[in-house]
């Protein structure tokens, strides 16, 4: 009876955090767990926008000695300001080596020098695969949106692979409309099958909680609520019947010291995230 | 040896309608005068490559320039939506253009490829991703050694290479520092390749980090300061972050972005 | 992260019996300390892969370390021939020596593809020549876009690299300025890899042509000022050209090598 | 009656320039002809020896806008005294740009940029192909010699090749023990067949004379002899029935200009040549 014990579980942790919800953001909630995840001394390839958040504010907390490689082949930036692009001059300036774009594909990326890759899409299905492509048809798109860039390769060369997007009916769908770059494929054996190197997705972080993939099946399976999410709006805002972890777990709020340092960070930053 | 040219002549004489044309800059020195003085012209049926469509491909395209665009990522990086080309894709306006989509990881293997004289290159890409039905120039090749199967590129080697760095010598050696993107490598993979510099030297005075590009690589070079903008040169200027901002609402909307191009290209001071 | 030791300990802990070593640098910081220490230490039946053996090779063949040679130009810089590298291939002394031989590009590449972990690189080379029958280590492979048969060589990926640099930093970040060969590449091909530097440096100052490979690809490092001689780091010492003379005479005769490999390595200082 | 010919030019030349040959050597005739080969403002791929005396000759006489590229990476050189190895100090401190030696083999010479590819050898045949690698047979050699280098793709890539070498019965041999760079091959269309970019050996330049490659069946013929060589003489050297241009000349002797540059570059250089 597993999805009972998780209603349980969930009404008893949604009481003791509420308290705290008014204080942050959802979306500064999913930064700042996409932050914890990352563990000091890791090499991380980080994109622009909210991973490029999580990852300094990582450094700027737990990780201090996290690496930052931007894909404009910047290695090892230790930003003072969140990058408005990732060819943000201040990238190049901290970074410890700045290569070729060729090289940082080739040497860096392909190479599986990478431990953890960052990204977000505009769809995700049940095996965390991605789209980033297009809305509707390739050939005649509803929406045509930028494209796989870094994408495939650092879903198939890194370490592993944290995802971060916001959960919601248009987000979570399955299928895809267009596989931009691989989680699990088709399921099990998948990645094996296509001679990937990493282990794909160990994480999506929403902003209303956290997915993991079943060991077994490598389906996303929904482990942690955030504070103050219900186990029905989550379960309302997947495109198919999410599975549910037996012990799912309430994240922790952020810390003020998280919430301090994340806010430094932002109003430091950029006119536009 | 490289040419020392006006704008307009390094232009109209490089740059053909119908040519493949590489204009990069990865985030940092985007040739964005160079791209203006080509829409200025008239220049059409160009088939664009460019890692990173943004503004310079946004504009390009609007324009009616672009017949077929070979790209990885097309954006306002910070911003958003890039209009132009999504109307170009989604509507076909202003007119059909035809897109060969890459990750950065391949398009950047066909230049390098290109720059080899080799007729292809190979890659861990692409693997379990739609995009690899989407066109013919991502195929597999099988390793005679391992027998694994890796991804295979075609060489990229465009008609002319458009790029733009911090500073030429006065015989047309290039010297560009920061981040060098892909810069080197559609230079040496282009028939013919224009320059726009921000200043022109007596004598390169190598910087950590810089790169030279020898003059008898290069074709054409032209004094523009301030070529990049809004992006940035490092040591030079700062990226216009208010104009990446700004093109959201000017690009929009066709209306919006035809009045753009009459006041500022077509009739005004490039901005 | 890079650890920081001395060189008898660096040498013990990366390299092993039976190893395949690359010990890279193109005519300039070659890491002669390293290998002589790896003499010193008797550690044999050594695959050593190197471009350019030179004497740090004829050293190493001559005390027998080598099982195996992998390399494509083997001589004495300006001076002649490799002794000790000739009386190994054709006497077969101190010990049999199987080579597998390369030209420069095919080798370089074995490296690169080893770097980018993929399992072959392509290149238009060995068309013609003998190299092609004496060694499984070259094939052919099909472009799949033009059907030109290109030349493919197979990665190479040794157990350690041993380079040598101006510097590193305290956190083993290091620092290569002038001739860099194709010491990242060796570094990044192989499992383990030991850098010797002349100098630790608090601070690295990037020099103009200075490239930085992050000590979280470096394995150990080692202060071993001179560590280069008698070749030489830029910045730091020259080339001494009479030690490359006088090792003709050495090297001549397995009588003189072994009076100078018991003088120097085993009982001496190093010079 | 070509060959009579040949020699009646021959005896004719020969009192035009003896008076001279007192003042230079065979080798300084090799160096001052091979430089003589050099157009100004080509791009020049150089090794170490004779080449490198010669690329550095012409760029102080009548070439100062050579370009002069080593294999260690250095494009446009500038030395001031002659290069004791490619990896000369000076060579980087005076060059426009240094690059790795990857890409100066696959950006630089593979790609096609090089005009003019140098190359020495131990054994070169009628069709200009060279062997640097065995004397004897590849397993049991009975002189092992250093190698390709970077050879097999100079000879393959720089649009045309000049290969110097000294000749003798030793080295003007048929066939080679080991062919470690083409020339053409088996003759004719080899070239073609094998897909190679570059035009292959135009001149074979030695301390006795220069020979050219036949326009029709690329086998190699004498075209020049130097001061004071006879035409028996060259014959007698040649591994095989050497063919003799019907137009035949004798090569200028070096100029006063050229001999004091060349010697003033030699004696400013190394130790050892």
């Amino acid at each position: 009876m597993a999805r009972r014990g998780d209603l349980q579980g969930r009404a008893a942790m949604t009481e003791e955090t509420n308290e705290d919800q008014s204080s942050y953001s959802r979306q500064e909630m999913m930064v700042v767990a996409a932050s914890r995840a990352l563990v000091d001394g890791q090499v991380c390839f980080v994109g622009i926008g909210a991973p490029s958040t999580a990852a300094n504010l990582a450094r700027r907390t737990h990780a201090p000695n996290l690496v930052l490689v931007y894909e404009s082949g910047c290695i090892g930036a230790k930003p003072t300001r969140l990058p408005l692009s990732i060819g943000d001059g201040e990238l190049a300036e901290t970074a410890d080596s700045v290569v070729s774009v060729p090289e940082i594909f080739n040497y860096w990326l392909q190479a599986g020098r990478i431990d953890v890759g960052f990204l977000g899409a505009a769809q995700i299905d049940r095996f965390a695969n991605l789209n980033t492509t297009v809305i509707g048809p390739y050939e005649h798109p509803k929406v045509r949106l930028p494209g796989a860039g870094g994408a495939p390769e650092i879903a198939a060369s890194c370490k592993e692979v944290l995802v971060m997007i916001k959960m919601n009916k248009t987000t979570f769908v399955d299928p895809l409309d267009f596989r931009t770059s691989i989680g699990f494929g088709d399921g099990a054996g998948s990645r094996e099958a296509l001679g990937l190197r990493g282990r794909g997705p160990t994480m999506v972080i929403t902003d209303l909680g956290l997915l993991r993939p079943d060991p077994v099946s490598c389906e996303l399976v929904l482990t942690d609520l955030h504070p103050g999410v219900s186990l029905e709006e989550v379960r309302e805002m997947a495109g198919w019947r999410l599975r549910i972890s037996e012990t799912l777990s309430r994240t922790v709020a952020p810390t003020e010291a998280e919430l301090t340092a994340l806010r430094a960070l932002e109003s430091a930053g950029s006119v536009k995230k | 040896m490289a040419q020392l040219m006006e704008l307009d002549q390094a232009v109209s004489e490089l740059i053909h309608a119908g040519d493949t044309v590489a204009m990069e800059g990865f985030t940092h020195l985007i040739p964005h005068a160079a791209a203006q003085e080509t829409i200025r012209q008239g220049i059409g049926d160009l088939v664009l490559a460019r890692l990173t469509p943004d503004l310079l491909s946004d504009q390009m395209i609007g324009a009616g320039c672009v017949a077929k665009l070979i790209f990885s990522w097309g954006g306002n990086p910070g911003v958003g939506s890039l209009h132009r080309f999504r109307d170009a894709i989604e509507n076909g306006w202003p007119r059909p253009m035809e897109i060969e989509e890459h990750s950065h990881a391949g398009l950047t293997n066909r230049y390098v490829a290109g720059a080899s004289s080799l007729p292809f290159a190979i890659l861990r890409g692409y693997a379990g991703t739609s995009l690899l039905g989407k066109t013919a120039n991502i195929k597999s090749v099988e390793c005679p050694f391992t027998g694994e199967q890796l991804a295979a590129v075609p060489a990229l080697n465009p008609d002319v290479a458009v790029v733009h760095a911090q500073q030429a010598d006065s015989a047309g050696n290039v010297h560009i520092w920061g981040i060098t993107g892909v810069q080197k490598e559609a230079i040496l993979s282009s028939r013919r390749s224009l320059v726009t510099v921000e200043e022109i030297v007596d004598h390169i005075d190598l910087r950590p980090g810089g790169i030279v590009i020898p003059s008898w690589v290069v074709t054409a070079f032209v004094h523009a300061p301030g070529g990049a903008h809004p992006s940035y040169a490092a040591g030079y200027s700062e990226r216009d972050n208010q104009y990446y901002s700004d093109w959201e609402a000017i690009s929009r909307s066709r209306e919006g972005f035809k009045q753009w191009l009459d006041e500022v290209i077509y009739k005004g001071e490039r901005r």
